[in-house]
């Protein structure tokens, strides 16, 4: 995928991208030089296909195709360590996220599904119950991603612990998170295709 | 009422051609206070001039307006003229028909009657003219230099050279600065020390420079020329004449505490002198670590010196020196990479900042010039250096490029690479800046040694027990790269000394965000400050390696020299007044000057209560330089600005908007 | 709680003996005009007696306090929140030395309109004493109350310093900060920024035909303490003698912009004017305008600097 | 409002003698034509520029002030069109406060390299206060 | 103390069930009862703000908003949790249009007044470490435990609760207590967070550098703030080295206050903590039924 594929440079497409990523973010990529400070220090970066800092160049190329089709954004975990180190001030964990809202709304169809589906699945069990209910998420990704039996053994050890409750919560105020999640999920269909 | 001859020049066509001079004179004629008006094809040529001279013999003129070109042209041209008239040059005033009328409009009716405004203007403005007379005011031929680095060195020499006293004050018991703490200099790798010390010494032989070590600048009263300096000479506890820098005194001192001058890296006693090559040769006691100090006991120095030099009921001392001009080379300070929790600064010894490098590979440093891990003491298998620390960070540094870090960087790893050939040296760098004479050369030659260049900035240092573990992106491959060293030396930024700003206050110089003083004109006036008579040199105006340093002190010098060269100078006449009757004395005034030219003085009024005493603002003239801010501060209008006084300002205005 | 007249008769008494101050400024009664107090200055810890402390006690003091100390005079002040401010406002322009003033702090309930008490309830001057019960002053011991949304002076009703800050000493005997009658400082100011321009002028015109131009605005000011004041002078002449709709203009906003940002919202300036001109309007639309375009917070409170003589690199541009 | 036959507006223009007034004489040196309603008085700082003189120009005929002084943080005088923005911009306020149109107050910075811009400004100034129009308010005769 | 409600988050009542249990115990013991937050739902954890930064503020300040409709402010044990109501509170404080957005699809006024706390942050700086420690009976002495903080609480500055590099809150209370706080350079490294489903194998490697380097800093266990990270670091050890436990620091801090294990938790670890608590002399008394069980 990086390989040595052509680079056209779009300037127009890169200041309406930047533009987008400002308002969401709040925060200018076009400062970025390269430095690289926010990728040295991410944890995940063995699990991205392009590192944070091309990802920040690729914005600034105008590549907006390849940057909301990558697995980067997906895979990076907010953890905000590139943000609090950026010499040049951007805010990089808050750009990825940017980035992931962008995806959604222009209907991208991700690279990485399984954890598009775990936070899918994650918000469905929330907009249902009003609260999370952890055995429900677990058993529901597994079935998706059919790794059924993958650490089968672990969740027996969490049940015996008392760790996995088999019943979920359902508060009285779950109705009302329900139509905040419903207007999300509005938005996404909308957006979607 | 005073007599206003006119002067409408044509200049040639360019202002004729568009404004019709012959209605335009029928309306000045008619202007209160014209007695004479006359038209010139150039009035700034020789018979134009001649003409106007005649005029103010003939017709008695007291007031001159010249409707011409830009005052910015010729009005130094115009008040020559003046003086050989013998009129104060004060009392002409220029209308500007050229620049700001014929040629920028078309229109001759349009043209004509904003010309007609604009003589008004100057006809109304010139008849409140006041003659102005520039003061002379004495140069005390003697100058300050601020800081004993190698900037003030060469500044103290050079003005010595001109057979001007000097005055050095330097804060520290010894001169040489940051350079006596460098091993090697790029790119030419000669000794710090060897080519520093005979300059140190030479300034301490030089009959025309006093050498005022181990002392500070209490505060800085008057103006160019007129200096009044007081300095804090501190105590020493040690006799300078007495003592003949034996030495005895310093290997028998039972206290030990870290060394500035090794950064902390190695100790000394509490009587101690800096380093080796310190001049003045004289110890100094630290009164916060002395034992008798402290305690009361020990006096084991008093017994061992020879030459009855130690004085423990030495006093603070302030001396008081006028000088004409001051040179301020106060230096720099490296930033405190404490500020990078990521690079583990405080947690492991063995990351340390280029300076502390200097001193581990330094013959006279605590290792013995032997480059040995300050945690483990051994010899590093791989160092990396990390530049940009502190520079080029807006998070966690300084925006700006602190220049120097890249070359040393350089120098610092060839020295490593001489020293330790099988040792691996990596330099993590975002660009490499090597713009100057011979350095590209120098950085390549780094490469050449086998010193490997990582493009990027790292992001984390990992003290693993003795060891670092380093983790960065290569950028130029996009991949993340980790490794383990035995040594990290963060290339610290140059910042200012943190009480830059309070000197900055003393003096009454600017400074800029970061504290770097700053000076008049990037460009045109590099090494003047807004104050006149006080110049910068070093880095203390910002970064600068040793070569930039040396040449700014030498032209700080001759700017010093240039000035003191004289017996006395004019001051400025477009400057502020105060009309003391007025005067409130709530010196709003002084707080708006940027130059530190307002201050307050008691004066005797007579009042229908008798005699009483009362706070009012004065103005030095030497000092102002005529910006006008303090007029419009002035609430009781007591403030005003000659030659562009309130009084005329308001008339201006009328006079347009007739 | 009461109107502690003797605590403070005591404590004025104690700073003559004591030899703290040659005098004390404070109030007394006017033998003939009942509902008036003027300022009153007593030298001799024997006549403190003559001082008076009750809701009649309108007159500020600080402008009396420049002129009284002048000569050197070492004075106390009973000073309300007002008061005080307008000491320090004096202090900080160098009019008034610091160790001249000793400043005793009296917490303010809030002052009545005392002609208008005159009027409509004369009995109440009978009065030995009184006390303060928050929306009403209750006097001793015939019990008569007055309810102060009817008789409080209009410049208590706006009034935020009712603590006196920055005092030597503050009798605590009564009130606190807090003002229940004032809801929005600049409401005023507000409503007449929403006018449309015309209008606003209008308003002004209005008022710039009933104006006087007597100057008592001046004279009570405590910020208005030069020397020589600049709209007096003949050379230049800042501002002309006649009087029409653009030097009134000038007067006022000349007065509006040497006060912007230094007045300490005593409201004196409005009490004292004959023909009831809204200087308060104008004071309190540069204290909005320093506070929103400048952060300066509070600034009807006295500091070193003030904000017309200081600036910041990030200022507001509003001219592009 | 009703504007008169042939009225053209007048603009009294501060201009700070480093800066603007060397702006304003690019301006002629480039041959740049701009209306010929602004006349110049020229001042050492735009920092010099007592808000009185603004009003002063309002009421005795002119229909604009403009105040040009040096960008920040190039003043010759390192701080003084520091103090004027903040003068100006409390002046401006107040105008309007008053009644009186903001527009016909505006600060600028001109560079003395910068002839262009000071036309520009003065064709926007000029064009502004010809949709104003005279001002009417200051301009009564007589005793009110 | 009165200034809060209890926000105990999700995984709190599953699998973060001692962190809860263990809260309750310290703050009962501890004198301080907080009243839990009626009908509190989930912040939307990392999930809601990887999908859309807005739905993610909204989940949270639902619950911000309830509280601040009672006049207090959320206390939260969990890391995560603190994390998103900071966000959305820094959101609300900020103002401008998010803000409003924010109030209208609540449907609740929303002002930002109370700032949310977490339950370190608390203990430590309103509690005081001093004042736990003077009510404390069983130092933890000769313990040596690696403080880990994980991201949330010490990310990005604007509501970190301490330094992003090297953070001492719960290093000074542990050291206050008696254990010995190493001191390391992971404490604030990234554990993987949701990510140990989806790639598990790089969560792996990234729990493995944690606790290496905490056995090297020569740590006995580590001890956590987040339920997220006590999870990852518990459930994804690599076999082969004896593994460490990972206690919360709740559950210390009720062992140095004298409250039982059972009451505390302690024995519900993947691996197994108890029996260095044995060792040390920590925890005393019979061994209980799922202690035995798990064995």
């Amino acid at each position: 995928m990086v390989g040595s594929r052509l680079m056209r440079p779009d300037l127009q497409k890169s200041e309406r991208l930047r533009q987008r990523i400002q308002e969401l973010a709040g925060t200018d990529v076009g400062r970025c030089y390269q430095c690289g400070k926010c990728t040295g220090g991410c944890p995940l970066v063995e699990a991205m296909d392009f590192t944070p800092r091309q990802i920040m160049r690729l914005v600034n190329w105008g590549a907006e195709d390849e940057v909301l089709r990558c697995q980067t954004i997906w895979v990076c975990a907010t953890c905000f360590t590139c943000t609090v180190r950026c010499p040049r001030q951007i805010k990089v964990a808050e750009v990825m996220e940017a980035l992931r809202s962008l995806a959604r709304r222009e209907g991208v169809r991700s690279p990485a599904r399984d954890i598009l589906r775990f936070h899918r699945l994650f918000l469905a069990i929330v907009g249902r119950f009003g609260r999370l209910h952890e055995l429900s998420l677990v058993m529901g990704y597994k079935v998706f991603t059919g790794r059924l039996f993958q650490d089968l053994g672990l969740g027996l050890q969490m049940f015996l612990r008392g760790k996995l409750s088999p019943v979920p919560e359902r508060p009285g105020g779950a109705r009302q998170l329900a139509r905040i999640v419903s207007w999300w999920a509005e938005r996404e269909r909308k957006g979607g295709r | 009422m005073k007599r206003v001859g006119v002067f409408l020049c044509w200049c040639g066509s360019n202002i004729a051609g568009v404004v019709d001079m012959d209605r335009l004179q029928a309306e000045v004629e008619r202007m209160p206070g014209v007695v004479h008006v006359e038209q010139n094809k150039y009035t700034c040529s020789d018979p134009g001039q001649e003409s106007i001279r005649r005029a103010i013999r003939e017709h008695r003129l007291q007031r001159v307006v010249v409707a011409a070109c830009s005052p910015r042209m010729h009005e130094r041209t115009f008040r020559a003229m003046m003086r050989t008239a013998g009129l104060n040059p004060y009392l002409l005033e220029m209308a500007n028909l050229r620049e700001h009328c014929s040629w920028v409009h078309r229109d001759i009716d349009e043209a004509t009657a904003k010309a007609v405004d604009l003589v008004r203007r100057a006809v109304f403005k010139v008849r409140l003219a006041r003659p102005l007379q520039s003061g002379k005011v004495p140069i005390t031929r003697r100058a300050l230099v601020l800081g004993g680095g190698i900037a003030g060195i060469q500044a103290a020499l050079d003005l010595a050279d001109f057979g001007i006293p000097v005055v050095l004050v330097e804060s520290s018991p010894s001169l040489g600065g940051r350079m006596a703490q460098l091993d090697k200099t790029f790119p030419t790798l000669d000794c710090s020390s060897c080519i520093l010390t005979p300059k140190m010494v030479e300034v301490a032989t030089h009959p025309s420079i006093r050498l005022l070590t181990y002392s500070e600048v209490e505060s800085v009263e008057g103006y160019v020329g007129n200096f009044k300096v007081l300095v804090r000479r501190k105590a020493r506890s040690v006799d300078e004449q007495r003592c003949t820098g034996c030495g005895e005194c310093l290997s028998k001192c039972p206290a030990k505490v870290p060394s500035e001058f090794d950064l902390g890296l190695g100790t000394r006693g509490a009587i101690y002198v800096p380093f080796p090559q310190a001049v003045p040769n004289v110890p100094v006691i630290d009164r916060q670590s002395c034992l008798y100090f402290t305690r009361g006991r020990c006096r084991i120095c008093q017994r061992a010196c020879p030459a009855g030099a130690i004085d423990y009921q030495q006093e603070d001392r302030l001396e008081s020196y006028e000088v004409g001009a001051i040179v301020v080379a106060t230096g720099y300070d490296q930033f405190d990479p404490a500020a990078y929790g990521e690079y583990a600064y405080r947690a492991s010894p063995n990351v340390i900042t280029g300076l502390e490098f200097e001193r581990l590979v330094s013959s006279t440093g605590p290792t013995g010039g032997r480059i040995l891990t300050p945690g483990g003491g051994r010899e590093p298998q791989r160092v990396v250096f990390i530049k940009c620390v502190g520079s080029r960070d807006e998070q966690r540094g300084a925006s700006y490029c602190s220049k120097t870090c890249c070359m040393y960087v350089a120098k610092q790893a060839i020295l490593l690479k001489e020293k330790l050939p099988r040792c691996e040296v990596y330099v993590f760098y975002m660009d490499v800046r090597a713009a100057g004479k011979d350095y590209e050369e120098f950085y390549l030659r780094a490469r050449e040694m086998g010193v490997q260049y990582v493009r990027g900035r790292v992001a984390r240092v990992f003290p693993h027990g003795d060891r670092l573990r380093i983790r960065a992106e290569d950028t130029l491959i996009g991949r993340r790269l980790e490794l383990e060293a035995d040594l990290v030396v963060l290339a610290s930024a140059m910042v200012p000394r943190p009480d830059a700003r309070q000197v900055a206050r003393k003096l009454g110089i600017a400074a800029n965000q970061h504290g770097f003083f700053s000076e008049a004109h990037p460009k045109l006036r590099p090494v003047e400050t807004h104050t006149a008579g006080i110049f910068l040199a070093g880095a203390a105006q910002g970064p600068k390696d040793i070569p930039d340093s040396v040449a700014q002190a030498g032209a700080a010098a001759s700017k010093a020299a240039a000035l003191l060269s004289r017996q006395e100078m004019e001051t400025e006449p477009v400057v502020a007044e105060v009309n003391e009757h007025w005067c409130s004395g709530c010196l709003r005034c002084a707080r708006v000057c940027p130059y530190n030219a307002i201050s307050e003085r008691e004066i005797r009024v007579r009042t229908a209560a008798g005699v009483r005493t009362k706070t009012v603002a004065t103005v030095n003239p030497g000092l102002c330089q005529g910006c006008g801010a303090c007029a419009v501060a002035c609430r009781d209008g007591a403030m005003n600005l000659a030659g562009f006084a309130d009084q005329q300002v308001l008339a201006e205005v009328d006079a347009l908007c007739l | 709680m009461s109107w502690a007249l003797p605590a403070v008769d005591a404590l004025a008494a104690r700073l003559l003996e004591d030899r703290l101050v040659d005098a004390v400024l404070g109030w007394a009664r006017d033998p003939d005009l009942p509902w008036q107090r003027y300022p009153h200055r007593v030298d001799e810890p024997s006549r403190v007696g003559e001082l008076v402390w009750d809701p009649f006690c309108a007159p500020g003091l600080a402008k009396l306090v420049f002129r009284m100390t002048e000569g050197g005079l070492k004075l106390g002040v009973l000073a309300r929140g007002c008061d005080a401010l307008g000491v320090w406002r004096l202090i900080h322009d160098r009019r008034i030395a610091r160790e001249n003033v000793y400043l005793l702090g009296l917490p303010c309930p809030g002052m009545a309109d005392g002609v208008r008490v005159w009027e409509e309830c004369p009995e109440a001057f009978d009065a030995a004493g009184w006390e303060d019960h928050g929306s009403h002053w209750v006097a001793v011991p015939t019990g008569i109350r007055l309810p102060k949304e009817r008789f409080l002076l209009d410049k208590c009703l706006q009034c935020q310093v009712r603590w006196p800050r920055q005092c030597d000493e503050v009798l605590a005997v009564q009130g606190g900060s807090w003002n229940p009658f004032c809801e929005d400082r600049y409401r005023q100011v507000r409503q007449l920024e929403e006018l449309p321009l015309p209008q606003r002028f209008d308003f002004w015109r209005g008022w710039f035909e009933r104006c006087l131009r007597c100057f008592a605005c001046r004279q009570v000011c405590p910020a208005c303490n030069c020397e020589s004041c600049s709209l007096d002078q003949f050379e230049p002449n800042w501002l002309e003698r006649e009087v029409g709709v653009a030097t009134q203009f000038i007067f006022h906003f000349t007065r509006a912009l040497h006060v912007a940002g230094r007045c300490v919202d005593c409201g004196e300036c409005q009490r004292a004017c004959p023909v009831g001109f809204p200087l308060g309007a104008l004071n309190r639309k540069m204290m909005k305008d320093m506070e929103d375009l400048f952060g300066v917070r509070e600034p009807f409170v006295p500091q070193e600097s003030e904000p017309l003589g200081e600036f910041a690199l990030d200022d507001p541009d509003e001219f592009r | 409002m009703s504007v008169r036959e042939g009225w053209r507006p007048k603009i009294v223009a501060f201009c700070c003698n480093w800066c603007s007034y060397a702006g304003a004489d690019l301006a002629g040196t480039s041959r740049i034509p701009y209306p010929a309603s602004v006349r110049i008085i020229r001042v050492p700082c735009s920092g010099r520029v007592n808000p009185v003189f603004v009003v002063r120009a309002l009421q005795r005929g002119a229909d604009g002030v403009l105040v040009a002084g040096c960008h920040p943080g190039d003043c010759h005088y390192s701080t003084g069109n520091l103090y004027a923005r903040r003068r100006l911009l409390v002046t401006r306020r107040l105008l309007a406060y008053m009644g009186i149109e903001p527009e016909r107050l505006r600060l600028c910075w001109v560079s003395a390299s910068e002839g262009e811009r000071f036309a520009k400004v003065i064709e926007e100034m000029t064009a502004v206060l010809e949709k104003l129009g005279p001002v009417q308010q200051l301009r009564e005769e007589g005793p009110p | 103390m009165n200034s809060y409600l209890y926000y105990p988050g999700c995984s709190l009542a599953g699998t973060a069930r001692e962190y809860g249990q263990s809260t309750l115990a310290v703050l009962r013991r501890l004198g301080c009862e907080i009243p839990e937050l009626d009908d509190w739902t989930c912040c939307g954890a990392s999930s809601a703000h990887s999908l859309d930064h807005r739905l993610g503020l909204a989940l949270a300040a639902r619950n911000l908003a309830l509280a601040e409709a009672q006049g207090r402010g959320l206390l939260t044990p969990c890391a995560a949790c603190y994390s998103r109501l900071a966000a959305a509170w820094h959101g609300v404080r900020q103002g401008g249009e998010v803000a409003e957005w924010l109030r209208e699809i609540l449907g609740r006024p929303l002002e930002g007044t109370f700032r949310p706390r977490s339950l370190l942050e608390f203990l430590v700086v309103e509690i005081g470490s001093h004042e736990i420690a003077r009510q404390a009976g069983v130092p933890l002495d000769g313990l040596k435990v690696a403080c880990y903080y994980g991201c949330l609480l010490s990310r990005p500055a604007e509501w970190a609760i301490d330094d992003a590099d090297n953070p001492q809150l719960m290093d000074g209370l542990l050291e206050e207590l008696g254990a010995r706080a190493v001191p390391w350079a992971y404490k604030t490294e990234c554990c993987g967070s949701f990510l140990a489903l989806a790639r598990t194998a790089v969560v792996f490697g990234l729990v493995e550098r944690i606790v290496e380097a905490a056995r090297e800093a020569g740590a006995d266990c580590l001890v956590t703030a987040c339920p997220m990270c006590q999870a990852n670091l518990d459930m994804r050890q690599r076999r082969g080295r004896p593994p460490l436990p990972i206690f919360y620091f709740t559950q210390l801090v009720g062992v140095s206050l004298g409250l039982a294990p059972e009451v505390l938790g302690l024995d519900r670890h993947i691996i197994p903590g108890l029996p260095l608590l044995r060792e040390r002399n920590l925890v005393s008394g019979p061994v209980g039924l799922r202690e035995r069980l798990l064995r």
